[in-house]
């Protein structure tokens, strides 16, 4: 590998080339055209094998635990694989949306297991043991077969199956710095509203929820904390 | 009203015995100077630390704790009081042996040293930093006491290093092809955020200096972008690559969180902006006032689209508007401090502030985002707060309408 | 040059193992939010720290602590880094029993408690503090190594608190006859100083506030007088009174101290502000380049007479100039930063700056001041620095003829 | 005492007027025109057993200890007490400035005393002993003879004896903001000077007095601190 001067023009001195390895090492992430995802495969029943012993103590043998994180798996239908829209996203049936109700891209799911799981042990996975646990939570929500594999030959498949695969959009001015604001207040000043009630307040049980107040408040100035023991 | 006030009211006699004794520190010798040669807080603002909100999240090292607004002055944020979000922990990182890597679409994909970094051409300039889910949980009804709950994944500092712009310019970025930027963390979570090319040849920095010293490890240690203006998730931390690249990278915090589910099901993606805000931090939730009187209500507003113009006031929850003082200097994407003369009569008040920036947007009402968000989309929450002062002085997180 | 440089310059073969091999940070759970409820630096920053100057005072608590300006960046002092200055050492004082009162040539003599003061209008502002005798061991010989001793009594905050001039004004000021106040501090030393009254109804502020957050300990927590553009002493801490007076107060330290010797044997009384001045932080005194190239020259520069116009450099010992870029914002009274391209070809070099103010006051060369104010006057040196760059690498502080 | 209501009309609420037993506790700065002088009276000796008891041990029995601060005492003349000069703050003869060469009000002695010494028990004597050790300081330098006795009756005598009470001045432009500065550098940018030498570096021997550079410098970054032990 041939070492070149970086930028030897602007700023001489500073910096160097990444050599392929490097890159290699590093570059890791994958995009939802899949580029960076490494050739490889991996079977649902190998992927439940690597959630059993790897996953599940966080997130529950089936993707429900609600105890380290919210839940990954639960809330899709075969109806939202059809439309790629997860129906329970709008109203109030579901109480939390799941990681699986919200995924669109699939080779987001790919990506962070590899990158960022297992919690404490991240980038400790093989490529195969990524592509079977990814097969596996994809099973779990019933977007694959219990016998799939799994495999960069394939993964464009699913993301045609992904539940919630259209439910995401950029109609929005908060991307762009001149984007247009949902919201058009005005600056009123004098007799804007003509009547004003509460229609909310902290629940009486949830007073002390956060602690003393009171010693959340400096000991002088305007205001103390109030004494939310007492 | 309250104790102290009682106390002061008082017939004093002769005076108070706290003049009229000399207190010991007048009478005795100090300390050395170096006793700490970092120095620390008075041991009597023990009460002013990130906390917490219990129940909010299940785990410490995917948390936020959250900046003690109600006690702070001015726009900076002590850097001992900087808010917290980790996905996957913190660290006290080596930096001798941290890298940056720039590839992609680059003539030259590159490797620095934090010695290398430091040697380029720097800049310095303050900016607020505020996490998308800041005010959160006010979508809803009424949950948290304080303002340190409501607003306090909101800080500011003055940040120092190198312009965005000045690497990717050096390492040859292909300025035909490349529309986004990748940054990733080295982190366990290696926290991923697409940014628009636009931006990242803008104002987008890579850091290390933060208020005068380096970045704190719980702030990214030694090296962070910072994206003034967008919420806090894209200045990813412990940064150790740039990709260049041609389309969004969809990263989990870009399709699973930080994305805003509207009313009809679908979420909103890539919401980075954080729009026009405000929040009076004295008098706030969980405060009671000490007394009847003069007081100097106090606030922070800001804006991720450019300066804040103009803070209006309201003691009356939004019927009539008074415009505060707004202290200086007045930066862009940086907090504002505004001040407003009081004078509270024993009375119920119902405090708000509303921020106008300088591209003439109007800090809504609750009311008005929700008519078009609905009230589960978690993120970008800058609706008018409301502080309801009741008679006993006590002062109360309330949604009006 | 260094080590450093030799390590990056040898072949890499497949790369750097600090990026081969993944480091543990990026493979385990780091530590969770609020770790540290009130955070602090990396333990890697512990070079960054106040320091005496050995031989300087005698006793501690009589002493200064010198900021670490070779290792900071941007204009504000992490509170933890400010300068300290004590006459008869720092007390962590309750803030309960703080009293100020303001007596003599007013209508109305008054005590205020700290609930008191922090409920009148605030104002939030940017000052750099300087000791009147910064860079006084500079006026004979070189004596000390580096920017930390020869300019280190130096910081720069937001501050937050009352203006002095509501103050007066509420108690009934004798404008007719009051022509000057005196501060005094409640340590051990009293601390006094005389202001002149047209300075106390400008832009003097009673504060409380530091960088968000109350004042530390060792710089005067809970309240402390600050006094823009003027030299440190006058910045009295602990402040516990404030007199209205018709004369100045010829007080020790305006009388037998901060008084400047100069060649026909008087000696300068009330030299109070602090001239324009800058100075190179990196590359300064005692640092080793590490290697030929590029490098970002940075530095600060403040006037106490106003904002900072302009600052230029020199790399050839002020044969030529070049002007700097000015980090924002340019605030009166306060630090700027300045930063300027600079490729090291390898040989010796000559850096210097020089800052001009909005005045149109143009820095000093030493032999300018000597030229007015001999050797000895201590106080108020803001001449030109120079670092000699050696062919090693190595910086050292030197005198120009 | 009547305890009115402070600044009743601007900022209601806020600060009550001061007690004269708490003016008097507190205003205890002394003028140059002696307002806020106490009446009382000290003698030379009674000051002496005063200074061996509370002062001697940090200021040396003459005043001319050097241990922990300048000395008091110290280079000042016969001469000096007529001309109100101290002659030896020009040349080089004195090799440090004493308190005494540079005090041009006897006012600010007391008060200094009054407020700040003993260093270590400060505010502790009474009037008498302020008056006496102040007495005793000017009889050390022969401005006033060992039998005197100063009160608040003649201290505006002793005023009249100070060596250096005509040594100080303000002719400068550095109180005033709008000031005239003492110098006119110029703002040139091309061949400024000719030839530049170095008059001044640091000596070897100090090298290493404010201890290892290396120690006191960042560990990343463009330098490194010398290594000054080496
Ligand atoms: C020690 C606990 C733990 C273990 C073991 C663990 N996880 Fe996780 N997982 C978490 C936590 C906590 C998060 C949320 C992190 C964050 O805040 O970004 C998470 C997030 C995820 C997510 C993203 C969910 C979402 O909505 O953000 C996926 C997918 C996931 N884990 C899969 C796995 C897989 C696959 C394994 C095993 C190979 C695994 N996890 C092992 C704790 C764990
Ligand atoms: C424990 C040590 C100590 C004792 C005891 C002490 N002093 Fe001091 N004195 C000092 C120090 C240290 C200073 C300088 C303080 C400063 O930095 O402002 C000082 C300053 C002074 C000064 C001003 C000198 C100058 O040039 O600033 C006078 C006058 C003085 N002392 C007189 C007295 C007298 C009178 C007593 C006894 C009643 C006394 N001292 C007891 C340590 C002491
Ligand atoms: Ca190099
Ligand atoms: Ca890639
Ligand atoms: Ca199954
Ligand atoms: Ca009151
Ligand atoms: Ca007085
Ligand atoms: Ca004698
Ligand atoms: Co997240
Ligand atoms: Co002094």
């Amino acid at each position: 590998i041939s070492l070149s001067l970086w930028a030897a023009d602007s700023y001489p001195g500073i910096g160097r080339s990444a050599t392929s390895k490097e890159i290699a090492a590093w570059d890791i992430d994958v995009r939802p055209d899949f580029k960076g995802l490494p050739p490889g495969s991996g079977s649902v029943a190998k992927g439940m094998l690597v959630w059993e012993g790897k996953c599940a103590m966080c997130h529950g043998s089936f993707g429900e635990s609600n105890q380290v994180f919210t839940p990954i798996i639960g809330g899709t239908t075969r109806q939202d694989i059809q439309t790629g829209h997860v129906a329970a996203l709008t109203g109030n049936t579901q109480p939390q949306r799941t990681t699986i109700m919200k995924l669109s891209q699939v080779s987001t799911l790919w990506d962070y297991i590899n990158r960022a799981m297992p919690w404490n042990a991240p980038k400790t996975l093989s490529t195969e043991e990524v592509y079977a646990v990814t097969a596996y939570i994809l099973n779990m929500a019933e977007i694959v077969p219990d016998d799939y594999v799994l495999s960069d030959k394939n993964i464009a498949e699913v993301q045609k199956r992904l539940p919630n695969r259209n439910g995401l959009q950029t109609r929005h001015g908060m991307w762009e710095v001149k984007g247009k604001p949902d919201t058009g207040n005005t600056a009123c000043m004098k007799d804007c509203v003509k009547t004003v009630s509460i229609s909310s307040r902290l629940p009486d049980y949830a007073r002390n929820a956060h602690g003393d107040i009171a010693k959340q408040n400096r000991i002088i100035g305007p205001v103390r904390g109030a004494d939310t023991l007492a | 009203a309250g104790v102290a006030a009682r106390a002061r009211a008082q017939d004093i006699g002769d005076g108070d015995p706290a003049i009229l004794n000399l207190p010991e520190h007048s009478k005795t010798l100090g300390l050395p100077v170096a006793s700490n040669p970092y120095g620390l807080p008075s041991r009597y603002e023990k009460n002013l630390q990130r906390r917490e909100s219990p129940g909010l999240t299940r785990v410490g090292a995917a948390s936020v704790s959250f900046c003690p607004l109600q006690g702070m002055f001015g726009i900076i944020t002590a850097n001992g009081l900087h808010f917290e979000r980790h996905h996957q922990g913190w660290h006290d990182i080596d930096p001798q042996q941290h890298r940056l890597m720039i590839n992609g679409l680059v003539k030259n994909p590159s490797v620095f040293t934090m010695d290398d970094i430091m040697r380029l051409p720097s800049v310095s300039r303050m900016h607020f930093i505020e996490c998308g889910a800041n005010t959160g949980m006010e979508w809803g009804n009424v949950a948290v006491p304080t303002v340190q709950y409501t607003h306090g994944m909101l800080s500011c500092c003055e940040f120092t290093g190198v312009p965005l712009s000045i690497l990717l310019d050096a390492c040859g970025i292909d300025k035909k092809r490349a529309r986004f930027i990748l940054a990733e963390g080295a982190d366990g979570s290696g926290m991923t955020r697409t940014i628009s090319i636009e931006r990242a040849m803008d104002d987008v920095i890579v850091a290390y200096g933060m208020n005068g010293e380096m970045l704190r490890p719980e702030n990214g240690y030694p090296l962070r972008l910072v994206v003034p203006g967008v919420q806090g998730v894209s200045w990813v931390k412990w940064l150790r690559r740039i990709e260049v690249g041609d389309m969004p990278y969809a990263t989990k915090d870009e399709t699973v969180h930080y994305i805003d589910l509207m009313p009809d099901g679908t979420h909103r993606q890539y919401t980075s902006i954080q729009e026009c805000k405000s929040v009076i931090t004295t008098p706030s939730g969980g405060q009671m006032l000490i007394d009847k009187g003069f007081f100097n209500i106090s606030g922070i507003a800001w804006s991720g689209r450019g300066k804040v113009k103009r803070v209006d006031v309201s003691v009356d929850g939004g019927k009539n508007w008074r415009s505060a003082r707004l202290e200086t200097p007045i930066l862009s994407k940086c907090l504002t401090r505004f001040n407003m003369d009081w004078v509270w009569d024993g009375g119920p008040a119902l405090l708000q502030s509303r921020a106008i920036d300088e591209t003439g947007y109007v800090q809504p009402q609750m009311r008005q985002l929700r008519e078009v968000r609905g009230t589960k989309s978690i993120y970008h929450n800058n609706a008018i707060q409301s502080w309801q002062v009741a008679e006993t002085g006590e002062v109360g997180n309330v949604h009006v309408s």
